[in-house]
């Protein structure tokens, strides 16, 4: 088959798309990088995406309550909140093993979100997306307007977050405190800081933007909602930050990397990439981004050196 | 020759709202039900989301058990599964889809198969599809490349091919029944490519479809009627329509066969329809769509169910 | 407000504090039986008592860390309740952990910043502003922006000072402050202690060396099994009549040590090199050869490459050059079973994270480097019966207190931890032993008897390399004295040769040419 | 030794504490019953029914619990060994595909008595080999398995519908064009055989039940166990006492994901008889739900496998009779996770406040000097 067109064309493309993709990932890493950073890891950000992807779309949606997409992401970023203050009160209360409540946490939150589409929304919903923002005179640019500024207003917010969380961590009173404890809760605790309310705070706010996540994937990139829509995002999101080594930066660039793989494996569908006269099966293409994930793990070498050393651990005070 | 009603009971492994698969044949019972008189008439029983073919298989049985008169396997996957239960239970009817084989070699004789040919409305798709594309680049959102969706999606590309030998037809599978985002992630790209029409088939092209009604382009549906959810995008949807299959299973029945016979939806047997919205199409691109299903109805045209590489 | 009563460290002086009647249940254990205590102002009072007596439950009681079963806390006579040590801080009490309660990725301004009540952004300039004041008041020099894993141990106990001082400067209480320091930190630091308690500070001072209580306390409080045996005042109190009051007997100061035949090499090391965790030159051409029936002392300033000696020889660390031979077979190369199997026994420094597994029994960390040998096997499986007569024998034999062989070895307290794994190595017959702080923060009664085995398995023509920074240690044990100074020897001397003053130049880098 | 008497020394509470969670969970999803129009009771009713309510219904639940058990069985390895195995899922597909492409391959043409052994043996081995992936990852290069393991899973799914789809097809789904993922039918003698038709319940849940056994025994009366253990406790301390820190952690995912083979394995000669697309799906997952349940402890995956499979199932039955959406399972599921999750620490305190009660006299209180001293002087 023919494709006019130009390497270069379809390269453009591919960047602005995969900004697009990569930014659910973008906000559930982060939060999940302030929980861990604190010390918790938290794995039901899936469940908590797929609250926040059914919240958003309720409110946005002309089936639900009909009203802004903008209220629709709040909405999602609360709901997400509180399902951020469920798992703190497990972990860090009730100091569950995190791993395991995590995929409580998911299994709960999939099966709450599936139940309320059942009962709120009966069938299809949908809602117009987040609408892209021309921005004048940026967004005409050649290459660079099209990759970087004809994006929706979630995708700058996403990547606006970067920099706002590594001042947040670095800079703040709090960041120093969600830093302490996520390396050393005992002494955090000594100098009367009070751990469990600063891993609540971190927990929350991860709840939080997986809310924002999977409203970002309900309003900002298909417009519609299904049952278990996030298809192990989640989980995905999670493996990021590890692969971005805690850092924010890092776990942006695993992102792209991530959805510019998944966005690759696309465009060899649609060219047909053949290995001699045979195509590639495309379940064998499906694969490649999670291939040169592990790949690039175990390439990049990782760098431990912001690894929270009291990550999973529950506090306890004078537990030795 | 019953009292009371007759009792249906189906396991799908999809949702009853999924769009597609299995709530073409859901909604196919609920019409039946409706023209028989309701609840008193016919009963439905379903249980939905049965990925799990172990637990399906358990489903099945349980139906069985419990006495309903037709037990209804909607997916090829839990076929072993029923071969294995049927005989324990003669008097219960079973059917089994999109599949061919009664069981009737194996000795079997309570089941039913059917299979929709969905490669010839996806035939009649693709006609419409390539007169309609101006880009001369159509998309294809496949789940798995396997089943009713690689018929559909075969009979598409020959469609295409036969209106409009000019036209591109790019096919990308996302390796899911429902991941939308994978799907809404292929149609960006199809678009970025150029494509203007697309199709898809499975729940997991809702994105897809919201997306090109976004962005101004066509979409053509298939298993079930789409066009009610977005009317100004999708031209047309093919539509399972199994209500003919459930109601001469039932006939089947109430005259004492159990089972054995093999049903297949077709343009012919109007077992395939099609489902308009409200896009405003040329009286041309009805005409070739009206010809192509008449061909394929007479047999004149043959659409192929595989394609070479 | 009346200017006396304002310390320099900005705090109102704590002119009397007040513990009365605390009692706390662990798990199986009264650490704390009805205990009274009490500090005042511009004294320094030193809590003296075996490892399990109940020193370090006392003070995290009254620094808010424990919540006491029974019993009040006083402040100036008022009666206070702490919920968390951010009350505690609040009342001007400051607490120097046993181990060091810093977040070695944080710098040292952080450190001292955190738990601060401050705006949204930390204002780390006025920190670090008034941390050098501080650090000029009390004449500590710290760094504020080196970050702590940079720092040695001295160093971190002067960040750990500071941040008491900046914080909760009244009432400070140092908890085994000088286990890990040197002769030349700990004068040091009791200039620093002296002058604050001048300054009107309140301070309490736990130690299990007997000679820094008598030079340095004022008055003295002895516990035993969670009593309060006595306080006395310290007007030239003996170090004897310390030892009874704490152990309940005599304890003997000086270990014998019969003249024993030196044997041949049994570990020579050449021309090591090493890098330590920051991967930085730790160890640069080292070389020393141990004889059989020989203590081999290796002294020096904590850093200067001995943990990396130890962790190179037993196997922790890759060498970056140079050999060494056990019994004459080169060992660099082998992973660490075979070097067990060649002979050698190691007594980790870091004892806790090395030298057992907390959550295991004490019989399953009793087998922990031959559990699959056939002795304790039968057929596939354990043997377990063999298991716990070995483990017996070894917690007879080395009167390690623990309620049960099954215990979780962590509940055991640090001294018996220790004799523990002393007994489990030694029981391994092995040819070298390398033993790195044999008895650290342990007690008198425990280091005594430590000491003892150690100067008996000499006599068993054991060849022991003895890493100690403690000097009066090195000095009643070993035969020979080489000196570390930035991963190289100084220089090697024969004990007779050296005393005290001798080794502490060296540690500071003079050669010694022997 | 110290496990050991814990499990016969009878704690009640460790034992009672996940079933009372269940019981909340399921009171708390009983609120939701109600929110739905549905009465909890009725719900509960037919929960039990479809779980216990005729010999059939009884087996077909422990048959159910056979693969969930084997996985959970392999969870406790790699958690007593320190690595958290998210990967179950991956390793049962590529365990079951083995199986199958072994069984298909090897026909009729080997006796059941080599050919059953031999096909779970291979998806054993399947299992084993995905699992090494990620161990070995970890081991040489530090790999966090936990992102290697779901990783590991996505690569499963599309390698298995690969394979279904294009060289182990069902040739008759070729020959009859209808192309659908699934394998050709297991040769009967590769079957495992039923105990009780028509139930599904299989020879299987004896092998599950061995395994169990196996594995206690593995991990707690072997130096091999002794070394995955002290691995998964410290590996700083691993290290110091010359256990091959790198080996163990391999090994221990090794195994795990062995088990988790086993169980695609014994699934499939055993239930479906051949790989379809929709096998055993979500198996890995719950298995490390039941790992839980079972305190992480090989014999606890028994009992704990029992529950789960009578939960799934009855759960199944239902949203059968009531007709409630199968969400409703899911969320009632992630409840009792939670709940089981949560009333660890109950656990915990209460062990720690029976201990305080009991002051136990140490073996040796005597603090004089001991003859080796002596001996010495
Ligand atoms: N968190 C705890 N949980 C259970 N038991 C504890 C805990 N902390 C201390 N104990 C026990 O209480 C007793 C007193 O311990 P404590 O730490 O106060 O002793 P110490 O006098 O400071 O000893 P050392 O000289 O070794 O520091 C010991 O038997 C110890 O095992
Ligand atoms: N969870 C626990 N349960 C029971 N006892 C404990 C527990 N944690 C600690 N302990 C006991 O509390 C004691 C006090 O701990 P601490 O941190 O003061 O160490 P330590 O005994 O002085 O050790 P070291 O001498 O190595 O510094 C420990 O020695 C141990 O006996
Ligand atoms: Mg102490
Ligand atoms: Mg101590």
């Amino acid at each position: 088959m023919n494709n006019d067109l130009t390497l270069a064309q379809i390269l453009i493309s591919a960047f602005a798309l995969t900004l697009g993709a990569a930014t659910p990932y973008l906000y559930a890493s982060i939060g999940e990088i302030f929980s861990q950073r604190s010390g918790v890891l938290n794995l039901g950000v899936e469940g908590t995406m797929l609250m926040g992807a059914f919240v958003a779309i309720f409110f946005a949606s002309d089936k639900g309550l009909q009203i802004d997409p903008a209220i629709g992401f709040l909405a999602a970023m609360i709901v997400g909140g509180l399902m951020g203050l469920l798992s703190a009160v497990i972990n860090v209360t009730l100091k569950a093993e995190q791993g395991i409540s995590g995929i409580g946490m998911t299994l709960f939150g999939l099966g709450m979100s599936s139940l309320l589409f059942k009962m709120l929304a009966d069938g299809v919903i949908t809602a117009t997306v987040f609408p892209k923002l021309n921005i004048r005179g940026l967004s005409d640019l050649p290459v660079v307007g099209e990759i970087f500024f004809q994006q929706n207003a979630l995708v700058y917010v996403a990547f606006a977050l970067v920099p706002i969380s590594v001042w947040i961590l670095n800079k703040t009173t709090w960041g120093l405190q969600i830093r302490a404890v996520g390396q050393n809760p005992k002494a955090a605790d000594a100098m009367g800081v009070n751990v469990n309310r600063v891993r609540y705070s971190t927990v929350i706010l991860g709840g939080v933007f997986a809310g924002a996540a999977g409203a970002a994937l309900s309003i900002g990139l298909t417009g519609v909602f299904q049952e278990n829509m996030t298809a192990g995002r989640g989980f995905i999101a999670v493996a990021l930050v590890y692969f971005g080594g805690w850092s924010p930066w890092r776990a942006m660039l695993g992102a792209l990397l991530f959805s510019a793989a998944n966005n690759l494996q696309i465009w060899a569908q649609i060219l047909d990439v053949r290995i001699g006269n045979s195509p590639i099966p495309s379940n064998l293409l499906g694969m490649i981004p999670y291939i040169l994930t592990i790949l690039a793990l175990v390439f990049a070498r990782q760098r431990h050196s912001l690894e929270p050393a009291a990550l999973t651990k529950p506090f306890e005070r004078g537990e030795n | 020759a019953q009292d009371g009603p007759v009792r249906v009971a189906i396991v799908m492994p999809s949702t009853i709202t999924d769009l597609s698969w299995s709530q073409a044949i859901y909604s196919g019972l609920v019409e039946v039900q409706t023209e028989m008189g309701g609840e008193s008439a016919l009963e439905i029983a379903y249980t939905e989301n049965m990925f799990d073919v172990t637990a399906a298989a358990q489903a099945l049985r349980d139906y069985a058990e419990d006495g309903y008169d037709i037990v209804i396997a909607h997916g090829t996957q839990y076929g072993t599964s029923l071969f294995e239960l049927a005989p324990d239970y003669p008097e219960t009817s079973f059917a089994w889809g999109t599949a061919t084989d009664t069981g009737m070699e194996a000795g079997l004789t309570n089941i039913f198969a059917y299979e929709a040919a969905a490669e010839e409305g996806g035939y009649i798709n693709g006609v419409m599809a390539g007169l309609l594309t101006e880009s001369n680049v159509i998309g294809v959102v496949g789940p798995v490349k396997a089943g009713d969706a690689l018929l559909y999606i075969n009979g598409f590309i020959q469609g295409v091919a036969a209106s409009n030998p000019e036209a591109t037809v790019n096919v990308t599978y996302a390796d899911s029944f429902s991941d939308v985002a994978k799907g809404t992630e292929a149609a960006q790209t199809h678009i970025a490519a150029g494509a203007d029409v697309l199709t898809g088939s499975s729940q997991m092209v809702v994105g897809a479809i919201e997306l090109i009604q976004t962005e101004g382009g066509y979409w053509f549906g298939t298993q079930s009627d789409q066009s009610a959810q977005w009317p100004t995008t999708v031209v047309a949807s093919q539509v399972y329509d199994w209500t003919a299959v459930i109601e001469d299973i039932l006939a089947q029945r109430a005259s004492g066969v159990n089972g054995g016979v093999a049903y297949n939806l077709t343009l012919e047997n109007g077992g395939l329809k099609f489902a308009f919205g409200d896009v405003v199409i040329s009286p041309e691109l009805l005409i070739a769509a009206g010809e192509a299903a008449k061909g394929i109805e007479a047999g004149e045209i043959v659409v192929q169910t595989e394609l070479p590489e | 407000m009346n200017p006396t009563n304002i310390l320099p460290s900005g705090h109102k002086r704590i002119d009397h504090a007040e513990l009365m009647g605390i009692v706390k249940r662990f798990p199986g254990v009264l650490a704390n039986d009805h205990i009274n205590f009490d500090v005042k102002a511009g004294e320094i009072h030193a809590l003296l008592g075996e490892n399990g007596a109940g020193k370090s439950t006392l003070m995290k009681i009254l620094y808010g860390l424990y919540k006491p079963d029974e019993g009040e806390i006083r402040l100036n006579g008022q009666p206070v309740v702490f919920h968390s040590p951010a009350d505690a801080l609040t009342q001007g009490i400051g607490m120097i952990h046993q181990h060091f309660m810093l977040v070695p990725t944080l710098t040292v301004a952080e450190n001292v910043a955190l738990g601060m009540k401050s705006g949204l952004v930390m204002d780390l300039k006025q920190v670090k502003k008034r941390l050098v004041e501080l650090s000029a008041v009390y004449g500590l020099k710290i760094n504020p922006d080196a970050y702590v894993w940079q720092l040695s141990v001295g160093e971190q106990q002067r960040v750990e000072i500071v941040k008491a001082l900046y914080r909760g400067g009244a009432l400070i209480i140092l908890d085994e402050p000088t286990a890990v320091l040197t002769p030349q930190e700990v004068k040091e630091l009791f200039v620093t202690l002296r002058q604050m308690r001048e300054q009107g500070h309140a301070l309490i001072f736990i130690t299990h060396k007997l000679y820094e209580v008598q030079t340095l306390s004022d008055r003295i409080t002895v516990m035993r099994d969670g009593r309060s045996v006595d306080t006395i005042a310290n007007n030239g109190v003996e170090q004897r009549t310390l030892a009874r009051m704490m152990v309940g007997r005599d304890v003997q100061f000086q270990v014998d040590r019969p003249v024993v035949p030196i044997g041949e090499v049994k570990l020579s090391v050449r021309g090591l090199s090493a890098t330590n965790d920051q991967d930085l030159p730790a160890l640069k051409h080292i070389s020393l050869d141990v004889r059989a029936g020989e203590i081999m002392g290796v002294a020096g300033v904590s850093g200067n490459g001995q943990r990396e000696l130890a962790e190179c020889i037993a196997g922790l660390r890759k060498a970056t050059g140079g050999e060494v031979f056990l019994n004459g077979k080169s060992i660099l190369g082998l992973p660490v079973l075979d070097r067990l199997n060649a002979g050698l026994s190691f007594v980790p420094e870091e004892r806790n994270r090395h030298g057992i597994i907390g959550s295991f029994s004490v019989a399953e960390n009793a087998i922990l480097q031959n559990h699959g040998e056939p002795a304790f096997k039968r057929g596939m499986l354990f043997n377990f019966g063999a298991i716990a007569r070995h483990t017996d024998d070894l917690i007879q034999r080395f009167n390690v207190k623990t309620p049960t062989r099954e215990t979780p070895i962590k509940n055991l307290s640090g001294g018996n931890i220790q004799k523990l794994i002393l007994a489990r190595e030694l029981s391994r017959h092995p040819a070298v032993l390398i033993a790195a702080q044999p008895t650290r923060g342990v007690d008198i009664g425990a280091t005594e008897y430590i000491r003892n085995i150690l100067i008996q398995q000499r006599s068993e023509q054991v060849a022991m390399l003895l890493i100690s920074e403690d000097l009066d240690e090195i000095l009643a044990l070993s035969d020979r004295v080489a000196v570390l100074y930035e991963g190289e020897i100084v220089g090697i001397v024969n004990r007779e040769d050296a005393d005290v003053e001798m080794l502490g130049l060296m540690m500071a880098g003079v050669r010694h040419s022997s | 030794m110290r496990i050991q008497k814990r499990i016969s020394g009878g704690d009640f509470t460790a034992a009672l504490a996940p079933i009372i969670a269940v019981i909340l969970a399921l009171a708390l999803a009983g609120v939701l019953l109600l929110i739905l129009g549905k009465n909890p009771l009725e719900a509960y009713a037919s929960m039990i029914e479809g779980a216990f309510g005729s010999d059939t219904r009884i087996f077909n639940t422990i048959s159910r619990a056979v693969p969930l058990m084997l996985v959970a069985i392999g969870i406790c390895i790699a958690f007593r060994g320190g690595v958290i195995n998210i990967g179950a899922e991956g390793q049962l597909f590529v365990g079951a595909v083995s199986a199958t492409a072994f069984a298909v391959a090897a026909g009729e043409n080997l006796t059941p008595w080599l050919l059953v052994p031999l096909t779970l043996l291979v998806g054993f081995l399947g299992g084993a080999l995905w699992g090494s992936v990620p161990g070995y990852l970890k081991a040489r290069f530090d790999v966090n398995e936990i992102l290697s393991t779901v990783m590991m899973n996505e690569i499963a799914i599309r390698l298995v519908l690969f394979l279904l789809g294009g060289p182990m097809i069902d040739p008759k789904e070729v020959a009859q064009g209808t192309l659908i993922h699934q394998s050709a039918a297991l040769p009967e003698a590769s079957w495992l055989a039923r105990l009780s038709p028509p139930s599904r319940l299989h020879t299987g849940i004896f092998i599950a039940i061995i395994a169990a056994v196996i594995v206690y025994i593995l991990l707690w009366r072997t130096p091999l166990g002794y070394r995955i253990r002290a691995v998964g406790q410290s590996r700083a301390a691993s290290l110091y006492a010359g256990i091959s820190v790198p080996t163990y952690l391999t090994l221990a995912l090794i195994l795990s994901g062995g088990l988790a083979g086993l169980a695609g394995a014994v699934e499939v000669t055993g239930v479906t008889h051949r790989m379809v697309e929709g096998f055993a799906v979500g198996y890995g997952f719950s298995g490390i739900v039941v790992a839980l349940f079972g305190r992480l402890h090989p014999i606890g995956a028994i009992p704990s496998a029992f529950l789960f499979g009578a939960l799934l199932t009855g759960a199944e039955r239902m949203q059968r009779d009531l007709q409630v959406p199968s969400a409703t399972i899911t969320a009632l599921q992630g409840l009792v996770v939670l709940f089981v999750v949560s009333s660890d620490v109950w656990v915990r305190r209460r062990a720690a406040r029976r201990a305080s009660q009991k002051v136990s006299e140490p073996i040796s209180a005597d603090s004089s000097i001991q003859p080796i001293i002596s001996e010495a002087k």
